[in-house]
């Protein structure tokens, strides 16, 4: 569905992301670990048009490097921001409206179904009901979290890109969000991408985990194999631990 | 030395420090440990004045310093070492080491201090008239390092002193770290990942998704069923 | 040919002057994030107080109005970066509440000029009389003390910003603010500082232009607008692109004025400007301007 | 529970349009009462009524009229300013240019001057547009610099335009009236052309209002309040932007038309910095953002102004400070006071049932 080939993208001398190639299998929860710096975000950015690198991006068999954001959200890849900045000065409703309208409007590519018919179906999805008329300014973090969840999946995506879904979350409300990508995954069927810094996140709800480090792939693969890997240790854990 | 007591920090209202406490004891070496993303560096920013803390008190040879701006702190010999270096691009290496020295205790010792952080790096003697932006990821760590030293400070906080380093250097800075401890400088040092200097700490903090999870002596806190359940999400 | 190499030398001189004036409306920025609006008021302020001691009230040598009008301008810039700028810093439209009120503050400077000193125009007398010869060349003496007064002060600007403590400060503050703070510099007062400078270098680019032009209670706007687009050619916030871009619109303000009259200054200034931004967004040394 | 009402949007009736009914929360219908359409409803009723009392006074017309054509200037400047977040300063650039293309049309190709209000409007969303493909690639701040270098240079600019006809200096005057069935527009008499300017006000506050209040409106708002994420979901920040500048720019230069057959004279003082700073207290006054807010800001201006006159030269004085004064104390000017003291009586009204903003905090 997805597949990098070698991604390279330099921040002045710095690589932070480099020669990374991987490929997403449609209906995976695919998760992406590593330490600080490693370049997640950035891959992250380079996906969704916000940066622009060498090397070549393909969704659907369709080459994407190069397109600005708005383009890739039309072919059906939506995402998340690590802090979520909704639109303040609208309610609830009004944010989902405007991935709802944009996130269609103009595109080129293949008209888009969605498992939802209507919003107020996404909204009690979500678990935003009874906020619907919310000011988001009014919100707290979770629920913020969750109107810019819902408004990328408004734009009736087939892959969702999660950065730090559960980031800044109390246990239970990251539980919580938890179970809901799980939920998307299973019963939408979305292919979804995760940076998730919560280890346990991680190796309970993907298919497939990536360590990055330094910008390249440390190792791709199960979770339990991959975190069990003594070089994945020494990375996340430590020489000690190796 | 140091006390910290039940403070909590923000981004907007994104809690990345929750109702944390801890304590450095004089000319001590405190480590805190966790994965990255864990609200370790904002710990460290904090304490050092570069964010607010939302509640909670620091206090600093017993008086309370949380909200003073930083250069009150670094003044009273309270020095950040920063895990994004924040070096001065275009400017030489020499002149970022004298703005080290730029606080007033720091400029009588200026001299004094630069043989000291030349001996400790001697590489960056013969860097002296580069720019900071064509150092390599190694030399500009130790340049950081280095600055923080020329601020004459009596508490480091240094924000992963080996990020980014190959393992030879890393085992250097470490040492390097482990001696200016031996002079009775009291560190509060944190990093992604435990290793060697784990072992040379007096006390141990983990930190997992801003609160402290763990805390002891560094056999108590980096026994394996702890580490694995913080670090790798597996019990 | 001769002639051309006399307006060439016109040019340069200005050019240099324009830097000066320039340089300061960059730095305020590179260093404080401030665009200063009101910046070509303090041009008119630093020329009518030139005046105000060299023929309005009394008759002092350029060299002692210099040294006392300088620190005046210097001191006024600090002032409104305390009173006007300093309590919009935590503002979240940092940017936007600044541009207007330092454009109310242009308003009143401007105003309270016309208010103390009226509408008609003034004129500052040349520093001094006669011209030079030099291989063939005419030179007025007035040009070559401009030359020397605007080196000066560029040359003390540059060790200024290299050697002393408060210079290196303002850079590592422009360079990284939070690497400021780490090593204890109070980003406040160098905030401060820099306003200030950068006034008083508005105000020196006052005194030095003011026999070539007339002064006008609002004729500091037209200097703030030749400073911005000097400065956006240039690229925002870089020392060397403001020095070129200087040179450049100097020399080319010299050759239009000599060949198509002093009227075609400004349009062609901003064909050069729209030009180099077409080629490079950021201006010429400029780093990110463009986004998205 | 108070701020849901605020939003004015308990309607649940069912639009029926694909994608499923309206939900509560969603963008009120277009022309429900709230207090935006209240007021503007207000305002043009009133403005529609005010010549029975004030009609027989000229200068006072007079006063209105100029009121108006700024007024619709200050909403479209808006905008850009309050709803767009481009910080354009070289607004009157466009009523400048709207202003010279009627005025060279009617007097030196003859035009209908009718025919100039539609010429005007396209010069300034032609303008708009080109400045827009540059600078709006650029950072929020360039634009800013950019946009006021070009209004300084506009000046100039038409003053060596002699050429092709815009007068130079002295600028184009005498400006052929209005004239309708045979009646020519005169100055002794403002009836006529204050019920013009009252059509084109409207214009300005219905195209704003609708810009605001509709799909596209969301669409800039959207990249005003998080840009990032406004791409993420669709949005082409670069053709919404030009798009919102180029209808600003179709205003502004409409209004401009108008003046220069209103005032019979139109010269490169349009662009002195006294209307620049006029506008620029207008907007802020009324407050940034706050529509219909700055084409209040507009009445009280010229009235101020007017009130002021025997200042003279300490007017502009104390028109600069108010600028910084208004910046620093009320940055979001009388409608955001108004909003202020509405909370405050609606927290005062509902304290005796709720003892806290619970709607806020839980």
């Amino acid at each position: 569905m997805l597949r990098l080939e070698h991604v390279t993208k330099h921040f002045g001398e710095l690589a932070a992301v480099n020669d990374l190639s991987f490929e997403l299998e449609e209906g995976e929860v695919f998760g992406i670990a590593g330490p600080n710096g490693a370049g997640k975000t950035t891959v992250f950015n380079l996906i969704s048009g916000f940066l622009h690198g060498s090397g070549r991006i393909y969704f659907d068999g369709r080459r994407i490097d190069g397109l600005q954001p708005h383009q890739i959200t039309h072919l059906g890849v939506a995402r998340t921001f690590q802090i979520p900045q909704p639109f303040n000065s609208m309610t609830v409703v009004q944010n989902l409206r405007i991935g709802e309208y944009y996130g269609v409007a103009g595109r080129s590519g293949p008209k888009k179904d969605a498992p939802w018919n209507d919003l107020a179906e996404l909204i009690s999805f979500v678990g935003l009901e009874g906020k619907e008329a919310r000011p988001v300014s009014t919100l707290k973090l979770y629920d913020k979290k969750l109107t810019v969840l819902a408004s990328a999946l408004a734009t009736k995506p087939r892959l969702i890109m999660l950065d730090e879904a559960l980031g800044g979350l109390s246990a239970v409300e990251a539980e919580q969000s938890l179970e809901l990508l799980q939920r998307l995954n299973r019963e939408w069927g979305l292919t979804i991408i995760m940076i998730e810094h919560l280890m346990s996140a991680l190796t309970r709800s993907c298919d497939r985990l990536l360590i990055l480090n330094n910008g390249e792939a440390l190792r791709i693969g199960e979770p339990r194999t991959v975190v069990e890997d003594p070089v994945v240790i020494e990375c996340l854990v430590g020489v000690k631990h190796a | 030395m140091l006390e910290v007591e039940g403070i909590s920090t923000f981004y907007g209202e994104y809690q990345a420090i929750h109702d944390v406490s801890l304590e450095v004891a004089d000319g001590k070496l405190v480590s805190i440990f966790g994965p990255n993303g864990h609200g370790k560096s904002t710990l460290l920013k904090t304490i050092c004045g570069l964010m607010k803390p939302a509640s909670g008190v620091i206090r600093f040879d017993g008086k309370e310093i949380q909200g003073l701006p930083s250069h009150k702190l670094v003044e009273m010999g309270i020095v950040l070492i920063s895990e994004e270096r924040h070096l001065f691009p275009e400017m030489s290496v020499m002149e970022n080491l004298r703005l080290g020295a730029y606080a007033k205790n720091a400029r009588k010792k200026e001299a004094e201090n630069l043989d000291l952080v030349f001996g400790m790096f001697p590489k960056l003697k013969v860097l002296a008239k580069k720019p900071a932006l064509t150092l390599s990821g190694g030399e500009a760590r130790m340049l950081a390092i280095g600055r923080g030293l020329m601020s004459n400070g009596r508490f480091l906080a240094i924000d992963e002193p080996s990020f980014g380093l190959a393992p030879i250097l890393r085992a250097e800075v470490f040492d390097q770290i482990v001696a200016l401890k031996n002079k009775g400088m009291s560190i509060l040092l944190v990093e992604q990942t435990t290793g060697d200097i784990a072992e040379q700490s007096d006390y141990i903090y983990l930190l997992e998704d801003g609160r402290i999870a763990f805390s002891g002596s560094k056999d108590e806190a980096l026994h394996d069923s702890v580490v694995r359940k913080v670090f790798l999400g597996i019990t | 040919m001769r002639e051309l190499v006399e307006v060439l030398i016109t040019g340069f001189t200005i050019g240099i002057v324009y830097f000066l004036v320039a340089v300061g409306f960059t730095l305020c920025y590179g260093v404080g994030r401030v665009l200063n609006y009101s910046y070509g008021s303090f041009f008119t302020w630093g020329a009518y107080l030139a005046w105000v001691l060299a023929v309005g009230y009394a008759e002092l040598n350029y060299f002692l109005v210099f040294l006392i009008v300088l620190p005046i301008t210097f001191l006024m810039g600090v002032a409104v970066d305390r009173v006007i700028i300093r309590p919009l810093r935590s503002r979240p439209e940092f940017d936007f509440s600044v541009l207007l009120a330092t454009l109310g503050l242009a308003v009143f400077l401007d105003n309270l000029v016309l208010v103390i000193f009226g509408a008609r125009t003034k004129s500052l007398p040349e520093f001094l009389e006669g011209s030079v010869t030099l291989a063939g060349f005419t030179i007025s003496w007035q040009l070559l003390a401009m030359f020397i007064f605007a080196a000066v002060v560029a040359v003390i600007l540059f060790v200024f910003m290299a050697k002393t403590r408060t210079g290196m400060s303002m850079r590592a503050v422009a360079q990284d603010p939070i690497g400021a703070r780490i090593v204890g510099i109070p980003l406040f007062r160098v905030f401060a500082i820099t306003f200030g400078i950068s006034t008083m270098l508005s105000g020196a680019g006052g005194i030095l232009l003011a026999p070539r032009f007339f002064m006008t209670p609002l004729g500091g706007w037209t200097f703030l607008v030749k400073a911005l687009i000097i400065v956006i050619a240039g690229g925002l916030g870089s020392i060397k692109g403001t020095l070129y871009a200087g040179f450049l619109l100097g020399i080319l303000e010299a050759l239009v004025g000599w060949q198509l009259g002093l009227l075609w200054v400004m349009p062609v200034w901003f064909l050069v400007l729209f030009l180099v931004l077409l080629i490079r967004p950021a201006g010429l040394f400029g780093a990110v301007a463009r986004k998205g | 529970m108070s701020i849901v009402a605020d939003q004015g949007t308990t309607s649940r009736a069912d639009a029926g349009k694909p994608g499923g009914g309206r939900l509560p929360g969603d963008r009120p219908k277009a022309l429900s009462l709230n207090r935006q359409t209240g007021m503007t409803i207000g305002l043009v009723v009133i403005l529609a009524l005010l010549p029975l009392v004030v009609g027989d006074s000229n200068y006072t017309m007079r006063l209105l009229v100029v009121s108006m054509i700024w007024g619709g200037v200050s909403l479209a400047w808006d905008l850009l300013l309050g709803y767009a977040g481009v910080f354009n300063l070289g607004q009157v650039g466009f009523f400048a240019l709207g202003a010279y293309a009627s005025a060279m049309l009617s007097e030196n190709a003859g035009l209908n001057p009718w025919w100039g209000l539609l010429a005007g409007a396209a010069a300034g969303a032609v303008v708009a547009v080109l400045l827009g493909i540059p600078s709006l690639r650029l950072a929020g701040i360039y634009v800013a610099l950019l946009t006021l270098a070009f209004y300084e240079v506009l000046s100039p600019l038409l003053t060596v335009g002699e050429a092709i006809g815009t007068g130079g200096k002295r600028g184009i005057s005498p400006i052929t009236p209005y004239t309708i069935g045979g009646y020519t527009f005169t100055g002794s008499n403002q009836i006529p052309w204050y019920y013009v300017a009252l059509g084109l006000f409207v214009v300005c506050l219905i195209v704003c209002y609708f810009a605001i209040n509709s799909r596209f409106g969301a669409s800039f708002i959207a990249l005003h309040d998080s840009e990032s994420f406004a791409q993420s979901l669709g949005i082409s920040r670069y053709k919404v932007s030009l798009m919102i500048v180029g209808v600003s720019g179709l205003l502004t230069g409409l209004m401009g038309a108008f003046y220069a057959h209103y005032t019979a004279v139109v010269s490169p003082r349009v662009l002195g910095l006294e209307v620049f700073i006029y506008l620029v207290i207008m907007v802020l006054l009324g407050g940034v953002g706050k529509f219909p807010g700055p084409a209040i800001g507009a009445f009280i201006v010229i009235f101020l102004s007017d009130w002021l006159r025997e200042f003279e030269n300490y007017r502009m004085l104390i028109f600069g400070a108010l600028v910084v004064v208004i910046v620093m104390v009320a940055p979001r000017g009388i409608m955001g006071a108004v909003d202020s003291a509405q909370q405050f009586v609606r927290r005062r009204r509902a304290s005796p049932a709720t003892p806290t903003d619970v709607g806020r905090s839980s």
